[in-house]
């Protein structure tokens, strides 16, 4: 029996880049391949292409044995490919039942939407699959679990026996990852095939039936999990022997940098995000905040650096309250703010680099005389730091837009870690990065807590927060469920709390391993 | 660069087909009529560029219109004062051009462009050009310039007061042609109130300046002289000389404004509508036109000629023969007889007046065509002033 | 090192190489800056070709030419190249003037001191310079709040009023010497447009109304308002809907007599232009702005006021639209009519944009719109070709400089290594 | 988990602003007495009319009211309001406004109609008409807008269509094949502006700024080049025929004002429907929906973005050029020069306070058609207010909806963006 899909020898390139070089890749009926590899290692355009998304610039699609002609996501539905997207691709404005049936509409009457049809049959697959949605809400007021359950949804839908998942754990909880793995299990069991992309490798060890590793745009081999350990695996993917470890010291913290005594938070549309959060950040410390995307970790970030007004409750950073005080002024105090959405809020794309250093200083009496910007000092901080922090560009006058993901990430560290600063605020500071830059990031945070600095580190990433952080809040539904100290946590019961669940007998029972903690891939 | 050609030679052919297609322009409109008695065109070969005025040779004396920033087609003085250049056209041997202002400032260019081109008449239109005309007289005192609603004295700056303007200076190669439009106003008031069976007139203008108020005040005071005579108790709306003000639609383009504000002057009972506000005043024709249920009063020029489509809905027309006065400057001038000073057209010398009444003829009353004529003569011999009727209350 | 293909970063990828460290203007102008004005130059040839197009199609020699075309295609022809060389003969005629008479006129001053020749033959340039003035103003006025992100419709109105501070100051107040009587005129004017275009924004920053909306019903209001003033409190003596003449003392002074309109007021907007080049790249308050522009949420996270920026720039930008108004009022007519702002509100947006809402870049488009419209006159007069095919020139010129894909395809030229700088976000947030 | 019925903390700023708000509305209630009552007499009335001219309508009789008993009660509606805001908050703030906006027009209409009589069905139904122009160009915005490409041009295209419309239909002397034309030339100048900005990705406004420049200048030129002189043959069509609707026509009231217009009017009040049906209830709507906030989304599931913003902008233009044909057939039967006057303009604006939906951007232009036709009467009633400032009741009547109970409206997330699809 022929594979139902195969691909040969696809190459894409982009401006500058060779995204995908040759790649070969089949899938076998009922089989889960997994594809590993870095960000920036071609397996999205890969999957992009599989979906009609982009034009390979060579290389040929087989599916079920006979060569496919995929020029536009039509082609590929109607092969039975179906793709979850690792950004999703839902409308916001739009319910559940309508964002399934865009693009293959139910009609009534020839002529209107038949919006019940189409939900009947959401709840069908809901009942089938054990993907609980209600067909009716908003998309906007969904959390982003149920969001991807709507995008599986909506692949079903189409009835494909090819499902892609692109990077689909990211957002979960290792419950929630667990829930998954048993639904591709059983679509498996159904007779669909998968292919799961991502770049956690336990993931990896944990569902794949093969595993097909990506780097720098090349297949460097396909292996069963039984053949391989997570250490080979990684050396496969990055291309040279890791370090799985990160090595820390004991933290000394002193005094509170920050405390937060009961804070509401509302959001953009007006909500409360946040309700009644206490915790207090020392110097010298990290606190690491978990939690699914989601629970108002954003909009408590958002609080805390003056991006959103703080509704009721208490903050003092460094001894002095803030109530409706500017971003400007918190930054002053000695804040520092790595933010969450780098091109959103952490960088103007369309300025050169230089002026992206100092988005926060550029009226500090170094850069500007009265009104008068110092163009020499702004270039000379701009070379400094690119120096300084490995920031890999062709000049700094490049805008930065023009970088990659890892380096754009490298000038907010750079920029924000250039400062004196007495607080850090690092709000998922690695996501989306490749291993050397990860590696990179995590040992300045560490270096700047043991120069004393107080840090409150954001992640969604649980192996970060448990590999960083000297003691781990876990964050649902907008409120701190509990603070434990990093010793004492297992990736078991801090996902319990991050389900809102709070395993008291089991969070004390829990081994140790101070010290060291395993790494995030 | 092929396809560039090829597209482009397309667009050619393209428009030429369109072109030719369009309906041969009779006249062309911009008057460069033969197409080759001006210079060769070559922008190395300008206009002699010595001797500005007086030009005694070969081609025929140029006279200039500027227009104000209505344009040419503005159905209002604009474009009456071109008939008066066109008519003078179909006589004698001359030639008349126009140019557009599109701004304040370019007022100034464009009398400028006239003196390079060495005119022998240069006619402003509208009272915004005032000083500029002036300044160039005063400069050019060779050239001959006219202007329409509008007379001097008026100071500008660098003027000297008393002598230049000011005072009752006239400038001796300016004529100022005005018109006491009110005249004729107050006998289509009259008209209009011995003919509204709802016994409510009204009248709008475009914006609220002289040349357009000073219509709606002769025709209120018609309207009261009726009252007066008759003991009749016609209303009219839109126009109140005691409150200095009146109804507008703000602008001389919006016809559709101008239908809108004839329906809503006829939800109130009005039957006849004098609308003073150039091409605006057609949109109420249509509306009249079309639900036969009012009359309107054209301004400036004969409707009856210039919108004939409304022919059936015109009870008469307020006549302002700019077209007159600017064809007899040009006779004057061409006769040697030019003279400065302000020239008023009054009902007397029937620059002003109402238009016969044609489709109407049979309509209007014998008696109340004889007190109408009889009110022209009052108005002049002056027994019977459109102030006084206003203030004799 | 790959880049992660998805998301926009492919989009701006394109290659980090090339652009070496360029001090100065040139680092703001997308590409090099041959391949800069490429495209514009193309445009506008473009924009004149189709526009000869249009002549040559309503031109009643071509017609009748036309009509035997089988029998003399070359006819036609000559017919069609003769209509369009009149046309745009008289139009550079009348926007540069002749160059030979200004050698002899240059000649003639030379040898005998007499100016009068060589006034005559600079007379058309200085025009186009005098036209060009209030359109830079203005441009800047648009330039500065795309720059900020702010779409001011609304330069229309502030122009006007910004003409009656200005007329109002320049005749209310006498007795006062020039060097305080013109300040004082040019900032009544500046004051007016500023506070005209202070209130959207205001509405912006404050309620989040829309400022395109809001511009829009300020022009309006503009109108009806002076309207009111021209006949009410504003009004000269006499019958006429116009204010008084200024003071002379309030006026920008002319380099030359009469009927040289060329004044200081082209050299202020020179300046002017500068100092928005200088506010907008070389001071805090630029950086602000433009992080603003660029990217509101990154500008509020670096601890920018968004919204008192806001203010800020509608505030400076209606004060330019005002100084539009105001060099046209003491340097050019010296009084306000009706009907005085006329279309300078509409243009100023297209010249912002010719112009990439650079300073550089809206000055030589005012230019180009400055040199058309002063030529239209004498191509009017002597081709007979109606003024408004300048407004069919114009549009079709802003559509192919907009449209630099456009351009490319039609002369084949490569796709430049910089991204293309991004104007407008539609109606922005 | 006492959270989730929470609201404390939001409550303080919001009650702060609830009393101010209800202190404003008592004063202004107040001031409506101070301002309104005192040059009345005792015994006056004002007389509204309720017929209209010509109306199929069955008569009724016309509304005539006390001056001053009126006012008060109409001020005293104004400060109950106020006092319940102050004392409960009233939930809706657009009933507050309209609550609040209708007893101030009321007392406005009756002080200045004392003594006098104006026709109220005459204004109503001239509202609607009024609004026609602005609501087609709001709905081309609407229409295009919602597929994510912005279309600044509307007055452009109008411009064109109206020209086009008017010299097909004396040319040919039939008034709907001119409608067509003009509909058509609509839908070609936005082809021209789709193929700009989505094929050559050409910045939205700048293209939008360039048609109507553009337009502008050829509709000029076309004018005084041919319309002028030959006016007779090429300028004058007539006009739509007022279509009187059987039975509905006859309904005192609402058949004058609905039910007795030309077929542009209901047109346009159809597209309305339509429009709303469109995109709510079809599958052609989910897209365009879909196109407008999330194109990507859109594109991997197989809808076309760009065939689904090619039709709709040209969709929007042949509505915006049913909008010209407005002007000419359906209002004076002839061209003239920038006969538009701004109506796209403000049409943009309403789109805007409409929420990009198409019954709000009607709403929205009912409000200023309303403003409109109110200021006219006004005009004609010949209150003590300059003209000039009756004129600008409708750009500041805009102007404070869109401030006070608009607020920041919310595009298309993906309004005025190119897709690339790579």
């Amino acid at each position: 029996m022929p594979p139902v899909l195969e691909l040969r020898n696809i190459t894409k390139a982009f401006p500058g880049v060779l995204a995908n070089d040759h790649i070969n890749l089949d899938l076998n009926e009922g089989e889960i391949h997994c594809l590993l590899g870095e960000n920036g290692a071609g397996k999205t355009t890969l999957m992009n292409i599989l979906y009609g998304l982009y034009k390979p610039d060579e290389g040929e699609i087989y599916v079920r044995g006979k060569k496919a002609e995929i020029h536009d996501p039509n082609d590929a539905i109607a092969l039975g490919i179906g793709m979850v997207h690792q950004h999703f691709m839902l409308v916001p404005v739009m319910t559940v039942t309508e964002n399934v049936m865009l693009g293959v509409e139910e009609k009534r009457y020839g002529l209107f939407l038949d919006r019940a049809k189409v939900a009947a049959r959401i709840r069908e697959l809901s009942q089938l699959y054990g993907l609980e949605v209600d067909p009716n809400r908003y998309i906007k007021d969904l959390p982003v679990g149920i969001q991807q359950r709507v995008e599986i949804i909506k692949v079903l839908y189409r009835q494909a026996d090819i499902l892609i998942l692109d990077e689909p754990t990211a957002v979960l909880t290792p419950q929630e990852v667990e829930g998954l793995f048993k639904v591709l299990r059983s679509l498996v069991a159904k007779g669909k095939s998968i292919i799961f992309i991502t770049h956690k490798l336990k993931e990896v060890m944990a569902l794949a039936d093969r595993i097909t590793v990506l780097r720098n745009g090349r297949t460097v081999g396909t292996v069963t999990p039984s053949e391989v350990t997570p250490e080979k695996l990684a050396a496969m993917m990055v291309g040279r022997e890791v370090n799985l470890v990160v090595s820390k010291q004991e933290a000394h913290p002193t005094e509170p940098a920050l405390e937060v005594k009961d804070l509401y938070v509302a959001d953009e549309r007006g909500n409360l995000a946040v309700r009644g959060v206490s915790f207090d950040v020392r110097l010298g410390e990290i606190l690491g905040i978990a939690g699914v995307q989601g629970n108002g970790q954003t909009e408590l970030v958002y609080a805390l650096t003056g991006l959103l007004p703080i509704q009721a409750g208490k903050v003092r950073i460094l001894g002095q309250p803030i109530r409706s005080t500017s971003p400007r002024a918190i930054l002053e105090r000695g804040v520092a703010h790595v933010p969450e959405d780098r091109q959103r809020h952490g960088l103007i794309l369309s300025f050169p680099i230089h002026d992206n250093f100092v988005l926060c200083t550029y009226f500090w009496p170094l850069f500007a005389r009265g009104l008068r910007l110092q163009e020499k000092a702004i270039y000379e901080n701009a070379q400094k730091l690119v120096e300084q922090f490995d920031v890999r560009t062709p000049s700094i006058f490049v805008p930065a837009s023009s970088l990659s993901g890892g380096n754009q990430q490298k000038v907010i560290v750079a920029r924000e870690f250039s400062r004196p600063i007495r607080l850090l605020i690092a709000s998922q500071p690695t996501r989306g990065l490749d291993v050397g830059s990860i590696e990179y990031i995590h040992n300045r945070i560490l270096e700047k807590r043991d120069q004393g600095t107080a840090i409150l580190l954001v992640s969604s990433e649980l192996d970060e927060i448990m590999a960083l952080s000297d003691r781990i809040a876990v964050m649902y539904r907008g409120q701190i469920v509990d603070i434990v100290p990093a010793a004492q946590a297992t990736k078991e019961s801090i996902g319990l709390l991050m389900a809102g669940i709070h395993p008291d007998e089991a969070m004390k029972a829990a081994p140790t391993r101070p010290g060291e903690v395993e790494r995030v891939f | 660069m092929k396809k560039l050609f090829a597209v482009l030679s397309m667009l050619v052919i393209l428009s030429l087909a369109l072109s030719a297609c369009a309906p041969r322009p009779t006249p062309t409109p911009p008057p460069t009529q033969p197409p080759a008695p001006t210079k060769p065109p070559a922008p190395t070969q300008p206009p002699a560029p010595t001797q500005p005025p007086a030009p005694t040779e070969a081609p025929p004396p140029l006279i200039g219109q500027v227009t104000d920033m209505g344009g040419i087609d503005d159905k209002s003085f604009n474009a009456s004062a071109w008939k008066g250049i066109q008519d003078a056209m179909k006589e004698f041997a001359i030639q008349g051009k126009y140019l557009e202002s599109q701004q304040q400032a370019d007022y100034t260019k464009n009398i400028q462009q006239y003196i390079d081109e060495g005119a022998a008449l240069i006619v402003t239109v509208g009272f915004l050009l005032g000083v500029d005309t002036a300044k160039f007289a005063i400069a050019n005192p060779d050239l001959k310039f006219a202007i329409v609603d509008y007379t001097y004295p008026d100071c500008w700056p660098g003027a000297e007061v008393g002598v230049q303007c000011g005072a009752d200076k006239e400038l001796p190669n300016v004529r100022g042609l005005i018109f006491q439009t009110d005249q004729a106003a107050f006998l289509a008031g009259y008209l209009a109130a011995g003919m509204t069976k709802t016994g409510v007139v009204a009248t709008y203008g475009g914006i609220k300046i002289p040349p357009v108020t000073i219509f709606m005040k002769g025709f209120e005071a018609g309207v009261k002289y009726y009252n007066q005579q008759k003991g009749a108790n016609v209303r009219l709306l839109g126009w109140e000389t005691a409150r200095d003000e009146g109804t507008f639609t703000g602008n001389f383009e919006s016809t559709d404004d101008g239908r809108r504000l004839a329906e809503s002057f006829m939800q109130e009972g009005a039957d006849i509508i004098l609308p003073v506000a150039g091409p605006v005043g057609l949109g109420s024709a249509a509306v009249c036109k079309e639900t036969k249920a009012c009359l309107v009063i054209g301004v400036d020029a004969d409707w009856y000629d210039t919108a004939p489509e409304y022919r059936e809905v015109l009870l008469t027309s307020v006549l302002k023969k700019i077209d007159v006065a600017v064809y007899s400057t040009i006779k004057d001038l061409l006769e040697g007889k030019f003279s400065g000073g302000t020239r008023v057209y009054a009902i007397a010398d029937g620059g002003v007046d109402i238009a016969p009444y044609h489709e109407f003829e049979d309509d209007v009353p014998a008696e109340l065509k004889a007190e109408i004529d009889a009110i022209r003569k009052a108005l002049i011999d002056g027994s019977l002033t459109v102030d006084g009727v206003l203030s004799g209350q | 090192m790959a880049t992660p293909p998805n998301s926009q970063e492919t989009r701006n990828a394109a290659s980090p190489a090339a652009s070496p460290p360029r001090p100065g203007v040139a680092r703001y102008v997308s590409g090099s800056a041959a391949q800069a004005l490429l495209v514009p130059v193309l445009a506008v040839f473009v924009g004149l070709l189709l526009g000869g197009v249009v002549i040559a199609a309503t031109d009643a020699g071509v017609a009748a030419v036309f009509r035997a075309f089988s029998a003399d295609p070359g006819g036609v022809f000559r017919a069609i190249w003769q209509a369009v060389v009149k046309g745009y003969g008289a139009l550079f005629y009348g926007s540069i003037g002749s160059p030979r008479e200004m050698l002899d006129g240059y000649r003639i001053y030379l040898e005998t001191g007499d100016n009068k020749a060589l006034l005559k033959a600079i007379y058309p340039f200085t025009e186009s310079l005098t036209t060009a003035t209030p359109y830079i103003f203005a441009g800047l006025a648009v330039a500065l709040g795309f720059r900020c992100g702010l779409f001011n419709i609304g330069a229309e109105g502030q122009f006007f009023i910004g003409a009656l501070g200005a007329a109002f100051v320049g005749y209310s107040i006498s007795g006062l010497p020039a060097f305080l009587h013109l300040p004082l005129a040019l900032l009544g004017g500046a004051l007016a447009g500023a506070v005209w275009g202070a209130v959207p924004g205001y509405l912006k920053a404050r309620f989040g109304a829309h400022e395109v909306v809001n511009t829009i019903m300020m022009n309006w209001i503009a109108f009806r308002l002076s309207d009111w003033l021209l006949t009410g409190p504003m009004q000269a003596a006499g019958f006429r809907p116009v204010t008084p003449n200024i003071k002379m003392t309030a006026a920008l002074p002319r380099f030359f007599e009469d009927p040289l309109r060329f004044n200081w007021g082209f050299i202020l907007a020179l300046v002017m232009a500068y100092v928005v080049y200088w506010l907008l790249f070389k001071t805090t308050i630029g950086f602000e702005i433009r992080a603003v522009g660029a990217n509101p949420d990154g500008a509020k996270y670096a601890g920018i006021n968004v919204v008192r920026n806001f203010v800020l720039v509608m505030t400076l930008s209606g004060a330019l639209a005002g100084l539009a108004g105001t060099a046209q009022v003491l340097g050019v007519d010296h009084w306000v009519g009706q009907g005085f702002s006329a279309g300078y509100g509409f243009d100023s947006i297209a010249l912002a944009l010719l112009g990439k809402s650079h300073p550089l870049g809206v000055v030589l488009a005012a230019l180009l719109f400055g040199f058309l419209r002063s030529g239209a006159t004498r191509m009017q007069s002597l081709a007979g070709i109606p003024i408004d095919i300048i407004s069919i020139i114009q549009g079709l010129v802003i559509i192919f400089v907009a449209a630099p894909a456009l351009i490319r395809w039609l002369f084949r030229i490569p796709v430049p290594t910089a991204e293309e700088t991004v104007l407008t976000r539609g109606w922005g947030k | 988990m006492a959270a989730e019925t929470l609201s404390l903390p939001a409550t303080e700023a919001a009650q702060r602003k609830r009393l101010l708000i209800g202190a404003l509305l008592i004063a202004l209630g107040l001031g409506m007495i101070l301002l309104f009552l005192p040059d009345s007499e005792a015994e006056q009335t004002a007389k509204f009319g309720m017929n209209l001219v010509g109306s199929a309508a069955i008569k009724i009789p016309d509304l005539v009211v006390p001056v001053q008993a009126s006012l008060y009660i109409l001020s005293l509606v104004v400060v109950f309001v106020g006092a319940f805001h102050m004392a409960r908050g009233v939930r809706s703030s657009g009933a507050l406004f309209g609550i609040v906006a209708l007893a101030f027009v009321g007392a406005f209409l009756v002080w200045a109609t004392k003594g006098k009589s104006f026709s109220l069905i005459g204004m109503l139904s001239s509202s609607l008409v009024r609004a026609t122009p602005i609501a087609l160009a709001a709905l081309c915005g609407v229409i295009s807008e919602r597929a994510a490409v912005v279309n600044i041009g509307i007055e452009g295209i109008m411009l064109i269509s109206a020209q086009a419309a008017v010299v097909a239909a004396t040319v040919t002397k039939s008034l709907g094949l001119g409608m067509l034309i003009g509909i058509l030339m609509g839908g070609l100048i936005a082809a021209i502006h789709a193929f700009l900005v989505i094929r050559f990705k050409v910045d939205q406004i700048v293209s939008g700024v360039a048609i109507n420049i553009f337009a502008a200048g050829i509709t000029s030129f076309i004018s005084s080049k041919y319309l002028q002189e030959q006016g007779d043959l090429l300028n004058n069509s007539g006009t739509f025929p007022i279509i009187q609707i059987p039975l509905l026509s006859r309904i005192p009231i609402l058949g004058p004002i609905f039910f007795e217009n030309n077929i542009v009017v209901y047109l346009m009040m159809l597209i309305v429907i339509v429009m709303h049906i469109v995109l709510y209830y079809t599958p052609w709507g989910l897209r365009t929906r879909a196109v407008g906030e999330h194109p990507k989304a859109a594109d991997t599931l197989g809808v076309n973005v760009f065939f689904v913003r090619y039709v709709n902008v040209i969709v929007g233009g042949m509505i915006a050029g049913l909008g010209g044909v407005y002007f000419t057939l359906g209002s004076v039967g002839r061209f003239d020069e920038i006969m538009t006057a701004g109506k796209g303009f403000i049409g943009l604006a309403a789109m805007i306070s409409g929420n990009w939906n198409p019954i709000g951007a009607f709403l929205a232009s009912l409000i200023f058609g309303f403003a409109d036709s109110l200021q006219v009467k006004m005009q004609i009633l010949a209150t003590p207010i300059p003209w000039q400032f009756l004129a600008m009741a409708p750009y500041l009547i805009t102007m404070v909806v869109l401030t006070g109970v608009i607020g920041r409206a919310i595009p298309p997330a993906a309004d005025g963006q190119p897709y690339e699809k790579q």
